[in-house]
């Protein structure tokens, strides 16, 4: 299993029959192959769509239907079409369940950055900063770390998405929670050991009490 | 009664320096035909409103390639590899804004708001040379409304009244441009006869519509 | 003709063809009867639709469309059904071109008064302080006088409806716009003297240097 | 998939003492069937935020016969003199608010927004007790965000998701309610399978919803 593969799988285990849940582009979309169809979970793509499906058979995309990275989408039966304005009412009122995101730096305040490298990647926050700031519970999906550099790290040097704590950091090395009391390291990925897991991790991590192997599938 | 107009009528409504809100996210529900129009014309200075820029070739990316936005606010141009460098070049200024900020702002401004107090972007850029208002016990940040001498909107049905409706992710900005607009422009993808949109059915009410453009 | 006939035939002529319209309860709601069907006014309720009609005849009434004042109605061609949060976003917006109200009073300032009389009649204001605040332009339509007391008064004793200065004062004497220097008398119905109109009025009125009788039908 | 509850199973689920947004202008949008059972619970202290409180024996009009509520805020109350003469002598404790500023508040609360400023009522009886902030060399009132225990929502269609619809003026204060009460109770007069309310028709989404009532 490659590391995306191992953080959707179980970004997946998080998603509860029923929620309403936004995924990010990249990584965090492939989030929905993992959740089963029957579960009654609602995707939300904040372009305007509650009920988003898989992509359509070739010769059969609607150009009025896409997700938020512009590719062609279906959607499921019960699904609603609605304006940004309401598509934000929703996030940034707290009635979007989970969103799943993609991170740049996330510190030991569980702050996280992630739509600006100044003087190098400036696209502009898009939805980022309404779905950090508003959905019931974030979770942040990355690569441990980026090249050799710590992504999980004392205090964010780029630009932050939003001041509030995040809820759970899940690499392909572990599953961490962000408290008040700093960051926990909650699950280690099967064979990965502590120690790999520090050498790629630059802020302080507390060890659970309750530490577990992270469970897939 | 509406009249509809071609949209090169309607584009030659638009003068050179004047601000344009444009519907559409990544170019899905945005008025193609209407910003060819306006390519066509050559003008310059624009400043433009919108979710985003799509990429070159398409929608407002269109206006970008061509050099006519001097101004842009928007939520996101990480597709556009082209604004992105007309931006750090200083070519065109250009406000970056979270996507629900711009959408409220966009609201307030269309329905007579003042503005809006939002804890999105609390604690970060966004903040900067923003006021902070605390409301029981909680912090956030004022932000003012958007106005715009013209909104382009790209619509799916229309009827002569000019009440309209929009396709599934086509609605996104549209909706709320069609309420800021000094002058507002609308580009369905059909035109029907006064009464087969329900009243239940409209989304945007003709009375906010002053121009149609004809099918393509 | 009787006074509220008079009433609503001079306001309707101030109606142009293509205007957004809301017609207060009472006496505006009869303008609606003068305004020619082929004008395409849009008469707004702010209950929630564009495009009023007329009462429907007995037997086709549907509970689900009525005015702001619970009465059946029906809808023409083009109406739209809106939430309330559109429709005040329309009448805040600037968006409806004319709002006909009654009053209780007038001052020289051109503020209305129209939704309280402390300690006798509190029914709340309803849509009526953003009518006033919000619409591009208000008439206040109203018996001149109340039973000998004065409406038009130097300054309104009742509480006010907004600090707006409203457009047009359409009595069954007179027309009277409030400006920045003050009420100007513009028209006198036929057949009535300054005197009675003075008589009628505390508050000062300049006379417009192009007065003239109040135009009708 | 929501299974629907009869009236007074959903009527059970609101303790006394609970805030309720219940939808409706003069009674047309009220969930008459929930209104009624939750009248035969006999419960009081009920605080109720609504437009209006129709006329006695009429929607939100039994309520307050009844004697259920304590607290109310609303815009109108001139076509029920018994909210009237409670309010007068002192058995219900009622704000009187605008209604394009009461139904603001309530999106404010139901969209995440700390607040909202709005010109109405201004140098009136409205703005005492409230802060006045300038923007742009203009005065607005700071209207700060309503949100309730329940919602009280009268639709025409659901399905079983939970996605509404409305019909006319039946729309009302019910859209924006739905984003605003802690759990959301919808009294629909049709529940039709999923897939029969197309994405474009659907005014509330259905997961807002928490309860769907069952047919009459």
């Amino acid at each position: 299993m490659d590391a995306k593969e191992l953080i959707a799988r179980r970004v997946a285990r998080e998603i509860r029959p029923g929620m309403l849940v936004n995924l990010g582009i990249g990584l965090p979309s492939m989030v929905a192959n993992y959740v089963p169809a029957n579960s009654g979970v609602f995707f939300q793509a904040e372009n305007g769509v509650i009920g988003l499906g898989a992509r359509p058979p070739e010769g059969m995309e609607d150009p009025h239907l896409t997700d938020a990275g512009g590719g062609f989408v279906t959607a499921v039966p019960g699904a609603a079409s609605i304006d940004s304005a309401m598509s934000f009412g929703l996030i940034r009122g707290g009635h979007l369940d989970v969103t799943v995101l993609g991170g740049l730096q996330v510190d030991e305040a569980g702050r996280l950055a992630n739509w600006k490298v100044p003087g190098r990647m400036v696209p502009g926050m898009g939805g980022a900063m309404d779905l950090v700031t508003g959905a019931a519970r974030v979770i942040v999906a990355m690569q441990h770390s980026a090249k050799g550099v710590a992504k999980i790290v004392p205090e964010c040097s780029l630009p932050l998405t939003s001041t509030r704590r995040i809820d759970l950091i899940i690499t392909e090395l572990a599953v961490i929670e962000p408290t008040a009391a700093g960051l926990v390291l909650r699950e280690i990925a099967p064979g990965v050991t502590l120690d790999e897991i520090h050498s790629q991790t630059t802020a302080r991590l507390t060890i659970a009490d309750d530490l577990r192997e992270m469970p897939l599938g | 009664m509406k009249a509809p107009l071609t949209a090169e009528a309607a584009a030659a409504l638009v003068p050179e320096g004047s601000s344009l809100m444009i519907g559409g996210f990544m170019g899905v529900g945005s008025p193609e035909r209407l910003i060819d129009a306006i390519v066509a014309r050559g003008i310059q200075n624009l400043t433009v409103i919108a979710n985003d820029t799509a990429m070159p070739g398409k929608g407002i990316g269109k206006l970008i390639s061509a050099g006519a936005v001097s101004h842009l606010i928007a939520s996101h141009i990480g597709l556009n590899p082209e604004t992105q460098a007309k931006m750090i070049s200083g070519e065109i200024v250009c406000e970056l804004v979270p996507q629900g900020t711009l959408i409220e702002r966009i609201r307030a401004g269309g329905v007579g708001l003042g503005g809006i107090l939002t804890p999105t972007g609390l604690g970060t850029e966004v903040e900067e040379g923003k006021r902070k208002i605390t409301v029981e016990g909680r912090d956030y940040l004022l932000e003012t409304p958007l106005k715009a001498d013209f909104a382009l909107i790209g619509a799916w049905q229309a009827d002569y009244v000019g009440n309209l409706c929009y396709l599934l992710t086509a609605h996104n900005f549209n909706p709320m441009m069609a309420l800021a607009g000094a002058t507002v422009i609308a580009e369905p993808e059909a035109i029907v006869p006064v009464g087969v949109i329900p009243p239940d059915g409209v989304k945007t009410p003709g009375v906010l519509v002053d121009h149609l453009v004809i099918r393509g």
